[in-house]
């Protein structure tokens, strides 16, 4: 009796995830359609903002966030071939990390542009959720900007 | 520092395996790494492991997973949720004390059961990254498109890759092995741009079973021990977009501190895609031309999650012990894009 | 009107896996879909455990043979429960029992029914109830519960060292 | 006795309640770290390393969120290291963090231990089923109320010496600001009209479910001198493990459980615990396991442990204080619980306490467990430096 058994195990559940003032903060600006970064102890305006400093470990000052554009340019890209459940996009779509203007870091999301457009260094720009709701999901993607 | 040495290691196949379950993995495996140090579970004096209960969507995997030491009577025995180099790493600080000298390092995952690309994705921050579920396919290529632009050719890549299933060849434990050239590799069509279908690794399950043990008793247990000359970890942001992706600080770091001095016969480095291979290798000053890198095939030859880090030092010691070299380095990564590294030196001599 | 601040967000997780319960678990299963209970002894201690798991855990070696465990046991313990839990719903009180089927030296978790809850006893003599059969599937359980048999109590030294 | 000498510099926690809903995971643990080092008059950048520990990731829904937490716990560039061992996993982190330093490896480590249970739902996260297998037929004290059963027939207990665990430890909660419950009106009627939930264990006699983190600074002798703050020396650690699944184990009085104790008492230079103790933190998740831990640590001969309940001999008072804080049964972040009793001991030989304060508490036990009682941690700490 060498055969085995197997079957489908599922795990769900929905989290409930108490924010804390700076991500509150970060996604309170989502939802007004204006992205927000703190800057961190070496000068650079970090996006989405850290509660705390990378370098000294200092918290980072969640009511004095900085607005940067919801314009910016790509500085890496990847191609997803194989969405899975829960990520942007149903059809292959890529990956970017886009340093948005004002801002010194990448944001991470996925951009809606032909394969063949994508390049680092193109500009893009947000395209917002219909109806944000104060998630990382109110920006729906990036496009390619005009 | 104590002198503490690898005086065995074992390894299971890896390979989708879909009929044991982990204990059943590990049981021969650790029955195997014993054997030749003729110690039983009575004789050894501290037992750790490393494993990940959302590998398999488990709670207290590794309580069951203990079952296969036959810990009776009681043992003195901890556990981390991280990769099995990290456990290594537990007990080298507990043989330290001194009032034990030989311990037991085991890991163990099963890749198969779920996605893991996906399940990875749950390392994120939980707020604004990880419910976007980036898999740690997509991560990984963001990672190599930006080590390709800071000057690298998609050519290093193939070269890492061709290797790798050369020197798989040799490995009786590996999953993907042959002789292909480089130009066949780039003929391949991109999968997740910039990186091809062989420039990620496979899915892997596995368990792998290193003894340790400190001075005369490494001596007594083992012809030809493999010192651990230096052991060191470090970390650095999670956040993708925050650092630069094309070096791993971190490795550096580690291996700074852990006295790779850019010499070594042998390397074998924790890389699951091909690019993080040569990140860490420049990361650690090491030269293909003077170290041979990955002779055992590396992670893309296989990669049992949470037990290809403790298998690099393993494999390293091995050779070391089996007389292919004096001198190694063992790496093993953990968290998306190399986001944690652990850097180990080995040394033996006759 | 302004909106409040955002201070909690719902992140659901799914995460989907094909559950593969292992070589000595699925010959048990195996065995609970034809309405045996098989376990298997340590070829070190000669305990034989319910079910099997990889291996003896007391001992640390593979199991050998495969020993057919009786249907009937000795309660050995036992909590009497006023709440559900999770999924389960069941009347309440009921008793959520630790028998030792005759020939095993493990105990398992099952229900004891049969019985009003305040006479429920440690060392009380059990028998498995099995579902009926059409509706055996691979799983424990298949033993709905276990109820009374017509039998003295066990003595206390018999089963004391399972408590 | 193994390495160079240790101490806890400084500790910190949470205020822990049901639902610490103004602050994000990072904001939970880094609470208590910032506390931590506080207490010790240190900063992040005096730590060389950092250890955490937590309970299973599920009930956060992170898979090892120590990856993300990095930079809250000022770990960039540092050695981070996470701990699992099920519930005893705070105390097994602490002791990981002890070994850092008597190894010589580092000089002050940054240990931490949290949960924040309410983003989720530990009962959901403890009883996921698993095809083929049952559901856990009635949550943990389904699991626990049977033990319990087996104490009291082989140590033939009164019934109500449960009852008479907790009134001590949630009125001993009421003198510590940190506990989560704080039941100023509790009495023994309350405890004993509360509902049956799994027969013998009450529902006054479980402990709550509560988000909290707990941390600490352990510095190395060098450090500990330098220090200008009281320091608890650390006298001797200890961690043991058994099979949950073996046949014959005794899960009333564990093998594992009594060994650690000698092997910690062996460490310490205890011949004598019960005159040598001034005091314990032991982990006690249902009232019955205060007598039975009792027995299993040499307090109290085997069948015993319920006599010093009911007598007075751990009451904050009495000749053995156990659980001045509260206990588990006045609060429990899992992953945390046993840290926090590895902390107040600390905090006594400091003479730190507080309100729960044990006069002139010089060496004292924290003590941790977990899995199906198979899992133990242990340390014994000290106000005087190690001979």
């Amino acid at each position: 009796m060498t055969e085995v058994l197997s079957a489908p195990h599922s795990m769900e559940f929905p989290y409930t995830r108490s924010t804390g003032p700076m991500v509150g903060a970060f996604l309170t600006g989502l939802r007004d359609r204006r992205v927000l970064g703190v800057r961190d102890s070496a000068g650079r305006v970090v996006v989405p903002p850290p509660e705390y400093d990378a370098g000294t470990a200092a918290v980072l000052p969640a009511d004095e966030l900085i607005e940067v554009a919801s314009e910016g340019v790509v500085t890496s890209w990847s191609w997803n071939p194989k969405p899975r459940l829960g990520q942007p996009f149903e059809q292959p779509f890529a990956w970017v990390l886009v340093q948005l203007d004002g801002a010194d870091t990448g944001l991470l999301h996925a951009l809606d542009a032909p394969r063949d457009a994508i390049r680092t260094g193109m500009r893009v720009r947000i395209r917002w959720a219909e109806e944000p709701v104060g998630f990382i999901k109110d920006i729906a993607c990036f496009e390619p900007a005009p | 520092m104590r002198d503490v040495a690898v005086v065995s290691f074992a390894q299971s196949a890896t390979r989708r395996d879909q009929t044991r379950n982990e204990v059943e993995i590990l049981l021969p495996v650790l029955r195997e790494a014993m054997a030749p140090t003729g110690l039983t579970t009575h004789d050894i004096g501290f037992t750790c492991s490393g494993s990940s209960d959302y590998l398999a969507g488990q709670a207290f995997a590794f309580v069951s997973a203990l079952d296969a030491v036959g810990p009776w009577p009681p043992i003195q025995e901890s556990h981390v949720e991280m990769d099995g180099a990290w456990a290594l790493y537990e007990a080298w600080v507990r043989l330290q004390h001194g009032d034990i000298d030989t311990a037991l390092v085991y890991a163990f995952g099963k890749s198969s059961p779920g996605d893991v690309a996906r399940v990875l994705s749950l390392q994120l921050d939980p707020y604004v990254t990880g419910p976007l579920w980036p898999d740690a396919i997509s991560l990984a290529a963001l990672q190599a498109r930006a080590f390709l632009e800071a000057g690298h050719d998609e050519k290093d890549l193939a070269r890492v890759v061709a290797r790798s299933r050369r020197n798989a060849v040799g490995n009786p434990h590996a999953q993907l092995s042959g002789d292909i050239d480089e130009a066949t590799l780039l003929d391949e069509p991109l999968y997740a741009d910039p990186l091809r279908m062989h420039d990620c690794p496979p899915i892997s399950d596995g368990a792998a079973v290193v003894v340790l043990a400190a001075g005369d008793k490494a001596r007594e247990l083992c012809e030809r021990p493999a010192w651990i000359r230096g052991i060191d970890h470090r970390i650095d942001v999670q956040a993708l977009g925050s650092r630069d992706l094309s070096q791993s600080a971190s490795t550096r770091l580690a291996g700074e501190k852990a006295g790779v001095g850019g010499r070594a016969d042998l390397a074998e480095l924790h890389a699951p895609f091909s690019h993080q291979e040569l990140i860490v290798a420049e990361a650690l000053g090491l030269d293909e031309t003077a170290t041979s890198i990955n002779p055992s095939g590396g992670a893309l030859a296989s990669n049992p999650v949470m037990v290809a880090g403790l298998v690099r030092i393993g494999e390293a010691a091995r050779r070391l012990s089996a007389g292919e070299g004096e001198r190694a380095v063992a790496h093993a990564t953990s968290g998306p894009a190399l986001q944690q590294n652990l850097v180990c030196v080995l040394e033996a001599t006759s | 009107m302004t909106a409040e601040p955002i201070t909690g967000i719902v992140t659901p997780i799914r995460l989907d896996y094909t559950y593969t319960p292992g070589t000595s678990p699925s010959q048990f299963l195996r065995g609970m879909k034809e309405g045996r209970i098989l376990g298997r002894r340590c070829p070190s201690c000669a305990k034989v455990y319910v079910p099997p798991r990889g291996g003896c855990p007391m001992c640390g070696v593979e199991f050998a043979e495969e020993v057919r465990v009786a249907d009937t046991g000795t309660l050995v313990t036992f909590a009497v429960v006023n709440v559900n839990f999770a999924n389960r719903v069941i009347d309440l009180p009921y008793v959520s029992g630790e028998v030792r089927f005759d020939g095993s030296d493990t105990t398992s978790m099952v229900l004891v029914q049969g019985i009003p809850v305040d006479q429920v006893r440690m060392g009380m003599r059990v028998k498995a109830h099995w579902l009926p059969r059409d509706e055996w599937d691979f799983t424990f359980a298949n033993i709905d519960y276990v109820e009374p048999l017509d039998e003295p109590d066990a003595d206390y030294e018999s089963y004391k060292e399972f408590v | 006795m193994s390495g160079q000498l240790a101490a806890v510099l400084g500790t910190g926690q949470t205020k822990h309640v049901a639902k610490r809903d103004d602050v994000s995971i990072a904001g939970l643990v880094r609470e208590a770290a910032d506390r931590a080092l506080e207490d010790a008059g240190l900063t992040y950048a005096d730590i060389d390393a950092v250890v955490i520990g937590k309970a299973p990731d599920m009930f956060e829904g992170v898979m090892m969120p120590e990856l993300y937490l990095a930079e809250a716990l000022g770990a960039i560039g540092k050695p981070l290291i996470r701990v699992h061992t099920a519930g005893s996993v705070g105390g097994s982190t602490a002791i990981v963090a002890t070994h850092l330093v008597q190894a010589g490896v580092h000089e002050r480590v940054l240990t931490v231990a949290f949960e924040k249970q309410s983003e989720s739902n530990a009962m959901w996260a403890l009883s996921i089923k698993i095809p083929f297998s049952q559901p856990l037929v009635a949550g943990a004290g389904g699991y626990f109320a049977p033990i319990i059963r087996g104490y009291i027939r082989k140590a033939d207990a009164p019934l109500d010496t449960g009852f008479q665990v907790v009134l001590k430890d949630r009125l001993n909660a009421l003198k510590n600001p940190y506990a989560h419950l704080h039941q100023p009106d509790i009495s023994m009627e309350q405890i004993i009209e509360s509902p049956l939930l799994w027969d013998p264990i009450r529902y006054a006699e479980t402990c709550p479910s509560s988000d909290g983190a707990a941390a600490m600074v352990i510095g190395s002798e060098r450090a500990a001198d330098a220090s200008s703050r009281p320091v608890a020396w650390i006298h001797g650690t200890a961690v043991r493990s058994e099979p949950t699944m073996g046949a014959g184990r005794d899960r009333v009085n564990p093998h594992a459980g009594r060994d650690c104790a000698k092997a910690v008492y062996a460490e310490a230079g205890i011949t004598d615990p019960f005159r040598e103790i001034d005091c314990a933190e032991i982990y006690v998740p249902f009232s019955w396991f205060e007598p039975m831990w009792l027995e299993n640590l040499g307090f109290a001969e085997e069948g015993t442990g319920w006599k010093m309940v009911h007598d007075g001999t751990t009451a904050l008072d009495g000749d053995l204080p156990i659980n001045m804080s509260g206990g588990v049964l006045s609060s429990n972040p899992i992953g945390a619980s046993g840290m926090i009793r590895f902390l107040e001991v600390a905090n006594q030989v400091r003479g730190t306490a507080g309100e729960h304060q044990v006069d002139g508490a010089r060496k004292a036990l924290g003590h941790a467990y977990g899995g199906g009682s198979q899992f133990f941690a242990m340390w014994v700490v000290g106000k005087d430096k190690p001979k």
